[in-house]
């Protein structure tokens, strides 16, 4: 359990697919094609497993309870929030805070560190790849507090374009930054943004949602003071994420949401909150949730993140040949051409085909891709268009999903033909 | 399970292709809206010419799917020279056929309803009934005509 | 599906107790007995199925894609809320906002409606039963803002003293009452409280955490503005709760968490909200969650409330009548001593022995109940004891299960005897 | 699993019973600090009197379970004594004892350390080690301890 693989080995995709109850099924009377993973990952049986047998064996509400099942579910949890840090990297279980999602994760910061730290004029530091997730608590703050927004710009190839770092960083006092695009899969440089955010005294908050399921994650070598992450991407339930934070800036937070657990002494004069991360985890949390997440990291540790990351990597270059081979100038990948600085994220515009359609007839053919802005319309208005078809590729997915797209977007180009 | 087919009739395929009433009016004496499919980024604009009670003009703006622009399109044709009351009839007709989805949230039978021409006396716009088997498309059909509607209550010349 | 019965009948508690896997098993030896639904029920296996079966056939992220299984999961979300709704007794599904849990809810009130409507001065109106979730969040917002918080006093039964209530509603902007003490089981006159609050124009939130479980609920006849409940304490799975509130209300309200899904428009410059309830859902929702709470209120539609009220009215009267035969005078029960007005929740101190040593012997006899505060240490306060031990029934409970509890707090008399 | 006798050991239910070094000292000369489980609503005092970087009486106050009170009267009866390094050492091992669970939180294996009585020096507080295999109740057995290591570093008169 929790081993890492030392070296990455090869995948063994055709064993990883049958671990996944939802790869098995046919829609349209043709095998399902997975390729929104981007969107939410699918779940192996472990997970569904682990989260039926808290229910069956432990289930009870924890950190309260003296019984046995009680403590049970308490250590449950704990242990989950051991194997995270140890899966993120982070120096310290005490410093992870269990969230619905990486949305809250995010909003956590921006009110409780955010709004303790930021004032009129102050500014924070956006990138044109980010998520509405690490867009808009900043805009709500911008509009309460009259913080400054400022914007590092992304170039022709989807990736950030940072020859004007410095100038962007003067006067900054957050960066927020995504890890890896969920439109172009480009891969930000992480320790070379902290490294220059932290020169200024920014302080600098990284959108993991897309890096954690894909790649190893180091986050102590990162130098970020904040990290957003979410389950349901990494094969985890939906209902669970987590914040990372540096201990001295948490402890050094007021509480966000205010309820059961999260105090330390509550009287009719006032409240005193409680360490964290407790501090953060207010009322009943997704207890089965957390645990399914934990089956999920042992999931990933048993197949080694270098091996899955080694996977994508290979399997996105076969997908970039492939596509260019077949459709040419006719089919448009936003996003780096080449497999060295992206994720398997491919965002496709082919033809004058509208994505919504595009992805209506993929449907019929069993190719699940997602149709729309994917909650990041400052960068699609960049890339200057209102919506991509995006498929995105995951450590269940091999050359024959990559063949299936493409004989299915040949379809759809029959169809549409006009 | 619904096939493409029942998606892209042949007819809103054509409406696709060749969008009716597409262009600008002036504004004023036209009135104009502007809805917005926040799930897909689609954007419909549509303009109003009326005079003495009857829509004497349509015209089409914005860009998206082949359902949005093709709902769009069929809309035009069918308010054109009819009075407020009666596209507001339309409307409401089209919007019901629409509807049916709410009853077939519930499990497997996401569209209870058969295609029964004629019985709506919706016409051509029919075709785009099969659109309530793809839920999520109802959006895109209904983008046009929820904009005709805030269309007709802007104040304007009429 | 979903047809409540019309007339209470009697519950077969057999067959119910079968349902539920948890119930099933030992520990110590000995068969268990939860008493700790007040805290989180059990599950039944209808609930555990539904998700699997949702990660198993559906899974996909929602309102967002276009293919068949993510059309497939929207709709399952949708009418999930179409069913609580029903439940709860709400005029519209589309005033049903998703949350994580009950405390979710109840913050969501205190930032988006709090912040918008109450200032220095303001009162909100709280009561000494309430649970910290409905307390904590609005001293937040007192210290941030100067609102000024008065609380209803409670008697020596454990029930509110509303002699004073107009005195007290004198200037209230807000009054926040459980519509069930989670400690002495009272259950407020909500409807004369909620007239009371409107005839000064004070807005009224009902936590309706541990009434929506045991009760019948027309939320509608309550005439409240607001309503927090919370799936895992009604069957439901953990991680998922909803608000309740009017139409009229919720549109005028800002966002709250800010990021996917709940946006019009995001651009360099701004963002637009959408419309309600998806304004207040940012980020992936708790989907697997969401449609695990379905079958639970399927399966408490199918039982029918009024029977299970009936059940749980009759066992309490049961717990009552043998714990005072037995313990007499060597046992205080906190809360209303007949089932008239209150529900299955029995909060016991039993000779000098600590609740934390109680419920420790209680669990070698399979016996699980909650020692502590449990979220309400002003009103532990007015009890004069700094903690004790919770018995909450439910409709899996039966009398073997106090005769259970009654033995072992007998065994714990022994033990501690000295 | 672990059974009652592996947490009530005789030892401790007898300073339950009759709990040593109970009552307050003066505050100067002595030095004062309160200790806290949220969970529960447990309060302990610890009272320090320190000369000569010896602590020569102790006062405990607070109340609450058997653990908590029991282990805080343990707790005083060996430190009493003491220089304020034997102490922190005390402490030390005190602390390491409990934070066994830690490992223990994998699974079912809640504690896989088995008494050994002797090894750790702790002398009679080696009753408290049972506690381990009731993790909930460690945070009552250490309660007392960690407000004895506040109370150590509140300037005092010692
Ligand atoms: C009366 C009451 N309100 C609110 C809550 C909070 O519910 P949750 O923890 O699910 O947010 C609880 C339960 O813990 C409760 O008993
Ligand atoms: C880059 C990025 N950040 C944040 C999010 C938000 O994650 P969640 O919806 O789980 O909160 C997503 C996914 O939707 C994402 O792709």
């Amino acid at each position: 359990m929790n081993t890492k693989t030392a070296t990455p080995g090869s995948l063994d995709v055709t064993s990883v697919k049958a671990d996944f109850p939802l790869l098995q099924r046919e829609v349209h009377g043709k095998s399902i094609v997975y390729l929104d993973s981007g969107a939410t990952s699918q779940k192996p049986q472990s997970v569904l497993d682990a989260m039926d047998r808290y229910y069956s064996e432990i289930n009870a509400n924890v950190h309260r309870g003296a019984y046995y099942i009680a403590e049970r579910a308490t250590a449950a949890v704990e242990s989950a929030r051991a194997a995270l840090a140890e899966f993120l990297g982070a120096p310290s279980s005490e410093e992870i805070v269990f969230t619905k999602n990486a949305t809250e994760a995010i909003n956590l910061v921006a009110h409780s560190w955010g709004r303790t730290n930021l004032t009129e004029g102050d500014v924070v530091l956006l990138t044109m790849l980010e998520h509405h997730a690490n867009i808009v608590p900043w805009q709500q703050l911008a509009a309460e507090r009259g913080v400054e927004i400022r914007w590092i710009p992304v170039d022709d190839e989807g990736c950030l374009e940072l020859t004007n770092l410095d100038d962007l960083l003067n006067g900054a006092r957050l960066l927020a930054v995504t890890a890896a695009s969920n439109v172009t899969g480009a891969l930000p440089p992480i320790r070379r943004l902290t490294d220059a955010a932290h020169a200024v005294d920014a302080t600098v908050l990284v959108d993991a949602s897309q890096w954690v399921p894909h790649q190893p994650s180091d986050i102590t070598a990162w130098g970020a003071d904040f990290v957003a992450v979410t389950g349901h991407k990494m094969l985890g339930p939906t209902g669970i994420g987590a914040l990372w934070g540096r201990q001295e800036l948490l402890s050094a937070m007021p509480p966000f949401l205010g309820g059961g657990s999260m105090i330390q002494n509550v009287t009719v004069d006032g409240f005193t909150p409680a360490d964290v991360p407790t501090r953060f985890e207010a009322g009943t949390q997704p207890i089965s949730e957390i645990v399914g997440w934990h089956a999920s990291i042992d999931y990933l540790n048993q197949l080694g993140m270098e091996t899955i990351a080694a996977h994508e990597q290979h399997l996105t270059a076969y997908a970039l040949r492939t596509l260019v081979d077949r459709f040419g100038d006719d089919l448009t990948i936003h996003g780096p051409p080449s497999v060295e600085n992206r994720g398997g994220t491919l965002s496709l515009a082919y033809r004058d085909i509208h994505p919504h359609d595009l992805s209506q007839v993929l449907d019929q053919h069993g190719v699940c891709v997602r149709a729309g802005h994917h909650c990041a319309k400052p960068l699609m208005k960049v890339l200057g268009v209102s919506a991509t078809a995006r498929a995105s590729l995951y450590l269940y997915n091999d050359e024959s999903d990559v063949d299936a797209l493409a004989d299915a977007l040949a379809a759809a180009g029959e169809f549409f033909k006009f | 399970m619904a096939g493409l087919e029942d998606l892209y009739r042949e007819i809103i395929l054509d409406h696709y292709r060749n969008p009716r009433n597409r262009g600008e009016l002036e504004v004023p004496p036209a009135t104009m809206a502007e809805g917005f499919n926040p799930l897909c980024g689609d954007e419909v604009r549509v303009y109003l010419q009326v005079a003495d009670g009857i829509i004497t003009e349509v015209g089409i703006g914005g860009q998206g799917c082949s359902i949005s622009q093709s709902s769009a399109s069929m809309m035009s044709t069918a308010v054109v020279g009819k009075s407020i009351d009666e596209t507001r009839s339309v409307l409401r007709k089209f919007k019901e056929m629409m509807s049916i989805h709410e009853h077939g949230l519930e499990g497997d039978h996401l569209s209870p309803d058969e295609n029964q021409p004629g019985r709506s006396g919706l016409g051509d716009l029919e075709a785009l009934r099969g659109v309530v088997k793809f839920p999520v498309r109802i959006k895109c059909a209904t983008l046009g005509w929820n904009t005709l509607e805030q269309a007709l209550t802007e104040p304007g010349d009429g």
